[in-house]
């Protein structure tokens, strides 16, 4: 079955050729179940390689396509690579992404650019089918700008609305409804920074290794062993670059939270649940080195660990629905990061997994509470901002489906046993716990502590969440007037909500599915022990949280859509802090963006054109020839040569300019005639000289 | 017999025939413009259709030259011989089939955007096309410098006559500068013709044995003429001028074809002929061109006239192939040949499609734009590819060539240091930001000039115009595997000449 | 040395300058057209002598022929034989160039008197100045100046076409384009 | 035989009546008729030359002469039928326009 491996990618890219051929002609219903197909089928072909794997000993199959590039000893082909790994993401992209297609033929129904929408996700699919299933860094990088490029499409699908905000605006003077555009080539621009470490990496590792085949790479360190250590540490400095930017961490992360701007089944498909985890992937897939580099795995777990603890605390403060998800996104990533950092594989991989679930379930859910109010807000002719959580309010009884699925969502979330996300995040402060006290790192401890923080915050402010959209009364006309969506809207909510409770089955302790099934790309792709003192410790953590949330704002709800945050007395100025959202993106424009555009148009203007174009060459250049033409036509010609001439003048003078005029007679004989004397004259001196 | 050998050589057939059209169109009656523009296109693609009857005859595994056409032709003495020389090799065979490809297309874009002199047009252009393919077949030092002047005068009189409004200003500007640099390649090229005995340039190339220090002044009276042309950085302030004030299928041309005679001339002459002199330069010649690589993307963001970013940006492309040349080894230079065909192709695209904006509002500010994806949806979709290809995008053209370069230089032994990639690669970077402004700028965000309103979407010659370029682009990107076939052998060796075991056997 | 070819000469060189002076003196321009034929005649047979038949040929077809025709043609054509009244503006042209001529003519003389030219010819070869001789010349080594000489000729005949043709056409373009 | 210097001179005296016919005749024909003349002298002056030096080459310049000549003739016979069209006129002091 392993045959069928480039079917996988070949539905996705019919899908898109498909609609993008023939889309302008199709109504919707066409167009979506094109759309879903091509995942479908997908989906289909993973489970089989799924299968096919489990049936031949698990090993690693390579599917060769076609020949990419060959040039010298460079030789990177176009070549699927099939182990337990890749085929764990293709299942969870195309799983995952299925359901999403679904509920968007829904969510996108009446959108003039419906067709446009479908192509995009499709092209997404296959992007990121080749990142997951490249058999070779070259083409884990084609995914990789691939998924960026959808990224960027998607974010900016609405191209003509959206307004840039006060501290994101950035690029000259503000463009009408450019918004999301910015926001889309905020994200590709952040994303090409990562890319960039991603592109050096590779340089290094093909004239180190001479390949850059996975395989040929991971024997290569094997092999090498602790020798390449140094080796090691710098391509995985340079990988982290690349994770940072694609999974959103500190400092890259700021792309994100923008990334909102893009409709909701684009944040739950690609911002939350698989493209976002590709740097994930990517150092799950170069283990090996990282396992020879613990500086880099030390920065790694730091970062990631950073990165939950401060997006944790900015989730707190947000009003916008969505993008209180988006942070938390963030956080959840950085979570993984710090997972993989601390070579924890496979609580890496599986948070991965609880989270595509629970976070696209929240993602759609939150949609699913947009499309509402948005409704309410069309009904009654309200103007309000649709995804402000402060004008939301009591959509518990409006929408009970969306309520228990958030509901289902935001505790998978927050690691209440026995949801998924209990399990996933708990492996992972697990490992934490290991690396910190029974290895004795103190950067294990550290990253426990902040991890512990972020778990803390996260359940704090999915119960925030939680009691602003749907509990008290509506705050607004558009709250009141909301009802429930969809039946092709919430049904993929309820799959994934019970994968959302599910989840765990994945690699529960003791039974360890994940870990054995993952074992079989790299061996020490190991689950770590149960830790049951973690375990109660979490959980306590989440109650607290939740206890939390519930005393500040359950308990004093909130009445009215202007008031204010009910943990802002306690917070004080420490809540601006937060809903400034660390004043990071205000910092990197004033560092960053703002002498960039200034240089730039000093570099442009000033230097470019005033100095080198006008300046030098007009000046210096042309000015010079000038100069010296005016020095010879002036000092030496007005002086010394009009002088001679001056006096010669004065002597034809003498004999009478009148005369001499005269000579231009205009005749054609007369000069004939000076032809002729000019011929007697040139004869007589030759003769002359004979003589 | 042996005359009409002569004349029925592909090389000849390839390089005159476009000439022959210009003097057919010479005979036809001026008011006839459709009669005159559709025999340019003919002759042109006649041209083409012999191009690829000579690709059929290329045969890839060889690495010297092929289907050769020698002549003696000035012999003074027993120190002047000068041949009439035509040559093919895989330095040379892309180059030409771009610009047997690129001129009938620059010729179909200018159908209704020249309306005036329309015969002049198109005989220039006929013979801007002989000359071009004549430097690039030309393997004859002299006939080389011939045809290189040659390109001149038709370019000059495109810009001078159909240009914008201080066309004037920019046709003398492109001349001069041009013409200064190509003096000291003159002085350079009579030297070898003259003390080494012969202008043939293979011979030249397998003799070898010039003194290293003649040879770097040499190299450099070379690269004088050559680094104006491509341009490097700080030579390229005649470029702006230039392509803004072309005519589209001038600029088409100018950055398609003319800009890659530079580069060209690096390959075939400097690295070529002066292999120690280009091991000494090579770190010099790296630098500029990684200052020229972030220099022109930084400066061609705050632009505003669109035709003034993309000629910055050429600035900054070219500067990867300059880098992949001095990489010095097989990685970066065939990077950096496979990358003057993607330059060609996806900057001709963009000179094309802002041509045909700016028929319809006679403007290129950025600022007079904005939201055109809403009522241009092919037209917007056309550039949003060929957008990403310039920049690089995996899976187009400019990638495969981006790629291939910076990993040639990151390893070259002749550079010897990461750090030119390092900052050549944010170039990448860079590129994202300048081009994806001008997308935005031009077609994202809501229509509030109202003369953007009712813009009519491409029209079937236009669309028609841009296909051969879009295949291109894509197939370059996913297989680009039959181009780097055609050079492979030819750079191969040359690259090879420079590997430590190459220099150990000079 | 006989007197006979040396008398010839002399009557033949006679009647060249004088049908040369004629054809300049005369003040019709039929009748100084006529003398210039005597005188290419005369010529042709000097050429005869000089052992060159084929020139000689060729001046009496070409030049005594076609060209006088065309000449006699062209005065006739616009009646130009007779000049009106003579109204002599440069008076000082005639006798300045009557001087600087004999000066020239002096000059030659001089070079003559100093007799740096051979006094006798030398026997001919077998074929020398047959036309096959002349032929095989003209197209071995003077290939390329004799093929250029079409291309003289033809842009001479594309030049009379145009300096001719010009007013026919103006003459047959519509109104309205004539203002421009 | 005669002496080539005969030839010569007789070749010199029909250049310079040419020459005088040239400057001082004002009907533009019979200049032309005088600048014949003076390229016939020249033939005669090639030809002899040619027969002393047992050369054809001299001859074969004569022929091209006579191409020029034949050119001038009708390109200046061309000139002079178009000049006559415009001024009703071929006397050439009346085409003064070069005068200064």
């Amino acid at each position: 079955m392993f045959e069928l491996a480039p079917l996988v990618l070949a539905f996705p890219i019919a899908g898109v050729l498909l609609n993008l051929l023939f889309g302008r002609y199709l109504n919707e219903r066409w167009i979506s179940i094109i759309g879903v197909a091509a995942v479908g089928g997908a989906f289909g072909v993973a489970v089989l390689q799924a299968l096919a794997l489990a049936g031949s000993g698990y090993h690693a199959h390579l599917a060769l396509l076609a020949n990419w590039i060959e040039v010298g000893q460079l030789q990177a082909p176009w070549q699927l690579r099939v182990d337990t790994l890749s085929v764990t993401m293709m299942l969870l992209v195309t799983g995952v992404g299925m359901l999403i297609h679904i509920y968007a033929s829904g969510y996108m129904h009446g959108d003039a650019r419906f067709a446009r929408f479908f192509i995009y996700l499709n092209l997404f699919i296959t992007a990121m089918l080749v990142l997951v299933g490249g058999d070779n860094y070259l083409m884990l990088f084609v995914g990789w700008e691939g998924v960026g490029l959808c990224s960027f499409l998607l974010i900016g699908f609405w191209y003509d609305a959206g307004e840039p905000s006060a501290s994101a605006r950035v690029g000259g003077e503000p463009q009408a409804g450019a918004g999301n555009a910015r926001a889309g080539r905020k994200a590709f621009v952040v994303n090409r920074i990562g890319d960039f470490g991603l592109l050096l990496a590779m340089f290094m590792i093909f004239w180190r290794v001479g390949s850059l085949q996975f395989d040929a790479v991971a024997d290569y360190f094997s092999v090498q062993g602790a020798a390449a250590g140094g080796l090691a540490t710098v391509i995985t400095l340079l990988l982290l670059v690349g994770v940072c930017g694609k999974s959103a961490q500190i400092p890259l992360f700021v792309w994100l939270p923008d990334a909102m701007a893009g409709p909701t089944p684009v944040s739950a498909l690609i911002h939350a649940a698989t493209m976002v985890t590709a740097g994930i992937y990517l150092v799950a897939r170069s283990a090996v080195m990282f396992e020879l580099a613990p500086v880099s795995q030390m920065v790694v777990a730091l970062v990631g660990a950073t990165t939950a603890f401060m997006a944790g605390t900015i989730a707190l403060a947000q009003y916008d629905i969505k993008r209180v998800l988006a942070y938390s996104t963030i956080s959840q990533l950085g979570f993984m990061v710090a997972a993989v950092g601390l070579g924890g594989y496979v609580a890496g991989m599986f948070h991965l997994l609880t989270h595509a679930f629970f976070k696209a379930l929240l993602f759609l859910s939150a949609g699913s509470v947009i499309h509402g109010v948005e409704h309410g807000a069309h009904a009654t002719h309200a103007h309000v901002d649709v995804q402000d959580m402060r004008v939301m309010g009591g959509l518990r009884s409006k929408m009970p489906v969306t309520f228990w699925v958030y509901l289902i969502g935001a505790l998978a979330l927050a690691g209440v046993f026995p949801l998924a996300g209990f399990w996933s995040k708990d492996e992972i402060l697990a490992d934490a716990w290991h690396v910190g006290m029974v290895e004795g790192h103190w950067h294990g401890v550290l990253v426990y502590v902040l991890l512990a923080l972020a778990a803390l915050s996260t359940a704090l402010y999915m119960t925030r969440q939680i009691i602003l959209v749907f509990f008290g009364a509506p705050r607004s006309e558009a709250a009141a007037h909301a009802h429930e969506s969809a039946p092709l809207m919430t049904a993929p909510l309820v799959v994934l909500a019970l994968l959302s409770v599910l989840g765990g089955l994945l690699n529960l302790p003791g039974w360890h599915a994940l870990g054995t099934w993952l074992e079989h790309t790299h061996e020490f792709f190991q689950t770590g022990a149960f830790n049951a003192l973690v375990a109660g410790i979490s959980t306590l953590v989440a109650l607290a949280g939740i206890g939390l949330g519930y005393r500040v704002y359950f308990l004093a709800p909130r009445t009215t859509a202007d008031a204010a945050d009910a943990l802002q007395p306690a917070l004080g100025p420490m809540f601006g802090f937060l809903r400034g959202k660390w004043f990071v993106d205000e910092l990197y424009d004033a560092v960053i963006v703002r002498p960039f555009e200034r240089g730039a148009r000093s570099l442009a203007f000033a230097l470019d054109w005033n100095f080198w174009h006008d300046g030098f060459h007009n000046s210096v250049l042309a000015a010079g020839f000038r100069m010296l033409a005016a020095f010879l036509s002036g000092p030496v010609d007005k002086t010394v040569i009009d002088r001679l001439f001056d006096a010669l003048a004065g002597a034809v003078r003498v004999v009478g300019s009148r005369n001499l005029q005269r000579l231009q007679t205009g005749y054609v004989r007369n000069y004939a005639l000076g032809v002729v004397l000019g011929v007697v004259a040139v004869m007589g001196y030759f003769v002359s000289r004979s003589i | 017999m042996e005359i009409l050998n002569f004349l029925s050589s592909t090389l000849l057939l390839v390089v005159f025939f476009p000439l022959l059209g210009a003097v057919v169109l010479l005979f036809i009656n001026r008011e006839q413009k459709d009669l005159i523009r559709w025999l340019a296109v003919v002759f042109s693609l006649a041209t083409f259709a012999l191009s690829l009857v000579m690709l059929a005859q290329f045969d890839a595994r060889v690495p010297g030259e092929q289907l050769t056409v020698v002549v003696p032709w000035i012999q003074v003495g027993s120190s002047w011989n000068i041949n009439f020389h035509l040559g093919l090799d895989g330095m040379s065979i892309l180059l030409v089939l771009l610009t047997t490809l690129l001129t009938p297309i620059a010729i179909f874009s200018s159908w209704t955007a020249i309306q005036e002199r329309v015969k002049e047009y198109m005989i220039f252009f006929l013979m801007l096309e002989t000359g071009m393919l004549g430097v690039f077949l030309s393997l004859d030092l002299f006939l080389f410098y011939i045809f290189w002047e040659f390109t001149l005068v038709p370019m000059y009189f495109l810009i001078g006559i159909w240009g914008g409004s201080n066309r004037i200003y920019a046709a003398l500007k492109f001349f001069l500068y041009t013409m200064a640099g190509s003096i000291l390649m003159l002085v350079a090229i009579l030297w070898l013709g003259i003390y080494q005995g012969t202008f043939s340039v293979p011979e030249l190339a397998a003799r070898g044995g010039i003194d290293p220090g003649m040879q770097r002044w040499l190299f450099l009276a070379f690269a004088a003429a050559f680094a104006i042309k491509v341009p490097m950085w700080p030579l390229h302030s005649w470029l702006p001028d230039a392509h803004v004030e072309a005519p589209t299928a001038g600029s088409v041309i100018l950055a398609g074809v003319l800009l890659k005679l530079g580069t060209y001339g690096f390959l075939r002459f400097n690295l070529a002929l002066f292999p120690d002199a280009s091991l000494y330069f090579a770190p010099l010649m790296a630098t500029l061109a990684v200052i020229g690589i972030v220099y022109g993307a930084i400066v061609s963001y705050p632009q505003r006239d669109v035709k003034k970013l993309v000629a910055y940006s050429s600035v900054s492309h070219l500067g990867f192939v300059m880098l992949g040349l001095f990489a010095l080894n097989t990685q970066g230079i065939q990077g950096a040949v496979l990358q003057m065909v993607n330059h060609g192709l996806s900057t001709g695209a963009l000179f094309l499609l802002v041509g045909m904006i700016y028929e319809r509002r006679h403007t290129r500010d950025l600022g007079e734009f904005g939201g055109l994806w809403t009522g241009m949806p092919v037209y917007g979709t056309l550039m949003l590819i060929v957008v990403l290809s310039s920049m690089g995008l995996p899976g187009l053209n400019g990638f495969v060539g981006e790629f291939t370069i910076l990993l040639g230089a990151f390893g070259s032994e002749a550079l010897a240091s990461p750090v030119y990639t390092i900052v050549a690669a944010f170039g990448v970077i860079l590129a994202a930001i300048y081009l994806l402004w001008m997308f935005q700028k031009m077609f994202l965000g809501q229509i509030t000039n109202p003369k953007n309103e009712n813009l009519p979407d491409l029209n079937w010659r236009e669309v028609l115009v841009l296909v051969p370029l879009l295949v291109l682009i894509f197939w370059i990107g996913l297989y680009p595997q039959p181009f780097f076939n055609l050079i492979q052998s030819s750079v191969g060796d040359l690259a090879n000449s420079f590997s430590a075991a190459g220099i150990a056997a000079r | 040395m006989t007197a006979a070819p040396l008398i010839i000469f002399a009557v033949l060189a006679a009647v060249a300058v004088a049908s040369g002076l004629a054809m300049m003196l005369s003040q019709n321009a039929v009748y100084s057209a006529l003398f210039l034929v005597i005188n290419f005649t005369v010529v042709a047979v000097l050429f005869l002598i000089l052992g060159a038949p084929f020139i000689a040929m060729l001046q009496i077809t070409v030049y005594a022929g076609a060209i006088m025709v065309l000449f006699i043609f062209v005065i006739m054509l616009l009646g130009g034989e007779r000049l009106p009244a003579p109204q002599q503006r440069l008076r000082w042209q005639q006798p300045l160039a009557v001087v600087l001529v004999l000066a020239l003519l002096a000059l030659a003389g001089y070079v003559f008197a100093q007799g740096a030219a051979p006094a006798a010819v030398l026997a001919e070869p077998q074929d020398y100045g047959s036309p096959a001789a002349l032929g095989l010349l003209l197209f071995t080594k003077y290939l390329f100046p004799f093929e250029f000489t079409s291309l003289l000729l033809l842009v001479a005949m594309i030049g009379v076409v145009v300096l001719t043709a010009v007013e026919e056409r103006r003459r047959r373009l519509p109104r309205a384009s004539r203002r421009t | 035989m005669i002496p080539v210097n005969y030839y010569l001179a007789l070749s010199a005296v029909l250049f310079g009546i040419g020459a005088l016919g040239v400057l001082v005749r004002r009907n533009a024909l019979v200049i032309f008729m005088s600048i014949e003349l003076m390229l016939n002298a020249a033939n005669v002056a090639f030809v002899a030359f040619s027969r002393q030096f047992g050369e054809l080459d001299g001859q074969i310049m004569v022929l091209f002469v006579l191409t020029v000549a034949a050119a001038e003739v009708a390109v200046g016979l061309a000139m002079i039928v178009a000049i006559f069209r415009t001024r009703a006129s071929i006397n050439v002091d009346e085409l003064n326009l070069l005068r200064g």
